[in-house]
């Protein structure tokens, strides 16, 4: 093949295009919501002008294009996953899917049980478990985090105990960029009984995945991470145990028979697909996942893998910046946060801003991994397939700036 | 077209509703849902040496429903589980791959080949199917 | 004015072209889900190729731009209804809403407080319900619904007692399509100091409403009953109430501290808003807002009833079919659901269907309600401003059709 | 343009860092957090007559935060609460109504005219502001 060409990529995405003024954004913002291509766009578009409808419950033309396109969709993403469409919830996000399991499984578990989690954990996957501690009186515990950014394994002893009933970590750190082994993660939860949720939404859009083979039993992620729109994701979860829980949210949909004194539940996934659903989204997932599933992904990552390389030898260059998370190559995704001495990272990325790079700063909704690290925030550039070095390049000499003025 | 789905056979073998009714003592009965519509089918059996004696169902659905229903109360009796499964093979083969061959001795099923195109459907004509099915799987413990 | 013109409006909805063959869908299923006008579509498609970050959370210049349209479809949506932001909760849609509520202000409820619902609601308004019961040992209590499909109150004496902490009643019935004078259940609600929740799913895409003048405390809609994107809806709610309840969801975005310990949470809206919202859909809920408000209401109104008139005018003369609902034009929208005696809704509506109608057969997610009139459902015709006579006409025409043939 | 934002001014401003610290013996101390964000202002202030006699301020956000602290703390000694709202008002007025007019004592405000078209950094500037009133409420009782 070729050299990978990103710009090719970047001419499927209307919003990257260069401007009358002959700029263009350098979007390094990936991780917060990454770009639309023009065919997930029309998707959408192809829904809402010929197959809009509400789904399951209709039976005239437009409500049976509608519901196939829906059901569709969730077998496209099964396929993608190879999992089983049965296993597939769509849920408004990643936050959406870990708080059903927060709720259904957490009606399961008694007090005194424990949760596990991470420090490097986002707020979406933490919150839920410290409001279902506090609701059932469960104990929450977390894995330190090593100073390379990664969460400690070695720990993984001493923290998941027989009381475990679940062990919730991030796939991928929004922060870090760290890539999680789940090995060792699945063999303590099975040596205590405990179940596996991965936070996935950090490492979905970069590339296929074997899920099954990760030995979780819940997945999350959300659509607008993956190219697709805002207020669509996924709750995967081993169809057993899917079929084992409760449901979370009440409502159309997701009953067999209602009555005013006792209502019986549908089989998952309906279950937990409760009201109408976010049909168009979904529908835009889906073609996200095709459009996905249409790229070279060893080539973009090996892309993605030497542009952040390019990011890493660049910052070593700037007095005072330092990584937050692994300085190497190796065990990460394309996503790098910066702390630059006696910045704070607003201003930095008001800075790089002026320069068209649009980039993150913040707590990136992990404030007690910036604690960790003795900081309240970082600035974050994530890459995705699109991104060249012209990107790269700009964001550095952004930040070469910031480090000037703002000293 | 859509039309088709009404066309004289489904609806005179929905009216004819053979087979409807409750059995006295039966073997097995059992009831299944379409949660989706609401519709309900309950099949009693009685077997006699593993093969359909008698049946009777009690259909709350739509035509294509009552007319599978009614399909199954002329033709089943006499079967076996093993032979009603494949029925509903077939017809499951006709409605999800649009085959077009008949199945075997159950010519009436022919009509319902235009639902094929209205996969919400689908599972009206095969709920009487699922039910028996069931039934039958209950009756041979 | 000149004599209201459905078809000027009809030529804005795409999907509501005359095709090829000269045909066009009569969409008679609007309680399901309305048509998206080429106005909601434009701004979603200008807020993915123009404007398209995450909200919240970042400085540059694109998450600025979504942060904008993002706060200013919540400040649409606030003036539209007469209310200030801080009460405009976005959630996925009315299930979402009832959910929040249920769970929020299930956290305050304790064994043996009372919940009072009716026999006429949707799913999503009663499933909520029964599952919060069952978690706190509350008591669901239902009003009647009279002989005309209207909740009874003259009940409300006996069902509403001083162990009632919440009304919720539907503001408009999804199957009978009778509207609820609300002023009775406030006057109730608050002689027993309990609070009111209106489902305004099916009351929302009939034109302005005086929101505060209800007198409830909380009020949800859905966005794709009013042309807007599936998966977006709305909680209102009284400022100082929402102030008052703990959060539901928990994640990014609704918090103010978090460490591993303890977390502090945001004050509303953004307490009740977790995760990244469906920033693309809230927009297009903004623009479909500003579509209906330039729709003069009182022509579109009397263009309804005109029209709901000559709906149950035609089934008269069909001989057994039987309205589930009013039988007049007072307290009712445009809904009109209808039983065939002998015919399945399911075979109806797909008669209907050869006819080019869209209407919608089956429980209409509101079993309890067709168990009060002893059937399993109905076939359901439900208008909007770009219905016109020949809409009615057809689905009249195909009602006997189906008659003559069901039976 | 966004650049003018980091203008000298601005700069020079929050490293003078005036009033910068820590006062022994408060009449009142307040903390703002901004949830957006993670910054934090901290506000000691001191009265004597109902006006500020001393106030120290500690920042933990960014430069325009800073920046806003340091005129404070070289413009507020000696003014009333009420003086302070009105500032405040001005400010606010700068910023969402894009006003230019100069505010009456405290030229140095001007440097934040471009934050104006910057809505997210909009609380950066007004968070110490929104600190010292809270202060001087809670000492006026
Ligand atoms: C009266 C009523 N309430 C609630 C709902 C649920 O709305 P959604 O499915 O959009 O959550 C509907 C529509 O389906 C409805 O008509
Ligand atoms: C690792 C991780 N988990 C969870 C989330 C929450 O996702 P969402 O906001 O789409 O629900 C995010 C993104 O914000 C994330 O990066």
């Amino acid at each position: 093949m070729a050299r990978f060409d990103p710009a090719a990529i970047r001419a499927q995405f209307p919003i990257l295009a260069t401007g009358p003024d002959g700029k263009r954004v350098h979007y390094l913002d990936n991780a917060a919501s990454a770009q639309m291509p023009q065919a997930v766009l029309d998707a959408v578009i192809r829904f809402e002008t010929t197959q809009r409808a509400n789904v399951h419950r209709g039976v005239h033309r437009l409500a049976e294009a509608a519901t196939n396109a829906y059901d569709g969709a969730r077998a496209a993403v099964a396929r993608y996953l190879g999992v089983t469409p049965d296993g597939i919830v769509f849920t408004s996000g990643t936050t959406a899917a870990i708080n059903t399991v927060a709720h259904a499984l957490g009606e399961t578990l008694s007090a005194g049980d424990e949760i596990v989690i991470s420090e490097l954990e986002h707020h979406g996957n933490i919150v839920p478990w410290q409001m279902l501690a506090q609701r059932r009186g469960l104990v929450l515990r977390a894995l330190p985090v090593t100073a390379e950014g990664t969460i400690d394994l070695t720990a993984l002893d001493r923290v998941v105990t027989k009381k475990c009933r679940l062990i919730a970590l991030a796939h991928a750190s929004n922060v870090t960029g760290a890539v999680l082994d789940p090995a060792p993660v699945a063999a303590a939860a099975r040596a205590m009984g405990a179940r596996v949720l991965l936070d996935g939404a950090q490492r979905i859009p970069h590339g296929p995945l074997d899920l099954l083979a990760l030995g979780c039993d819940f997945y999350a992620f959300s659509g607008h991470k993956m190219f697709a729109p805002h207020g669509i994701g996924v709750l995967w979860g081993r169809p057993d145990l899917l079929a084992a829980l409760p449901p979370f949210l009440g409502g159309g949909g997701m009953i067999e028979q209602v009555t005013l004194e006792r209502t019986t539940y549908a089989t998952p996934p309906r279950r937990f697909e409760a009201g109408t659903p976010p049909i168009g989204a979904a529908i835009g997932l889906a073609a996200a996942v095709d459009w996905i599933a249409g790229l070279d992904w060893q080539a973009a990552t090996e892309h993605e893998k030497r542009l952040t390389g390019r990011i890493l030898d660049g910052l070593s260059a700037i007095t005072g910046a330092h990584v937050i998370g692994p300085t190497g190559l190796q065990g990460r995704l394309g996503v790098v946060s910066v702390v630059l001495d006696g910045a704070h990272p607003h201003d930095v990325s008001q800075i790089l801003d002026t320069h068209n790079v649009a980039c993150r700063g913040g707590h990136h909704c992990a404030q007690p991994l910036h604690a960790r690290f003795g900081v309240n925030g970082s600035t974050r550039a994530s890459l995705a397939p699109y991104n060249g070095d012209d990107d790269v390049d700009a964001f550095l000499a952004g930040l070469a700036d910031a480090a000037a003025r703002l000293r | 077209m859509s039309d088709d789905l009404y066309q004289q056979a489904i609806t005179t073998l929905a009216k004819a509703a053979t087979g409807a009714g409750k059995l006295e003592h039966p073997d097995a009965c059992e009831t299944v849902d379409n949660p989706l519509c609401g519709d309900r089918v309950t099949m009693d059996v009685e077997l006699t040496d593993n093969r359909i004696a008698r049946l009777a169902h009690d259909v709350r659905g739509c035509l294509l429903c009552r007319a599978a229903a009614s399909a199954i109360g002329s033709r089943a009796p006499g079967r076996t589980a093993g032979e009603i499964v494949q029925v509903r093979a077939g017809l499951q083969a006709m409605l999800k791959l649009c085959t077009v061959d008949p199945i075997d001795g159950w010519p009436e099923l022919t009509a319902f080949q235009p639902v094929a195109a209205h996969k919400s459907r689908h599972d009206c004509v095969l709920l009487p199917f699922e039910a028996l099915i069931r039934a039958l799987d209950r009756a041979a413990y």
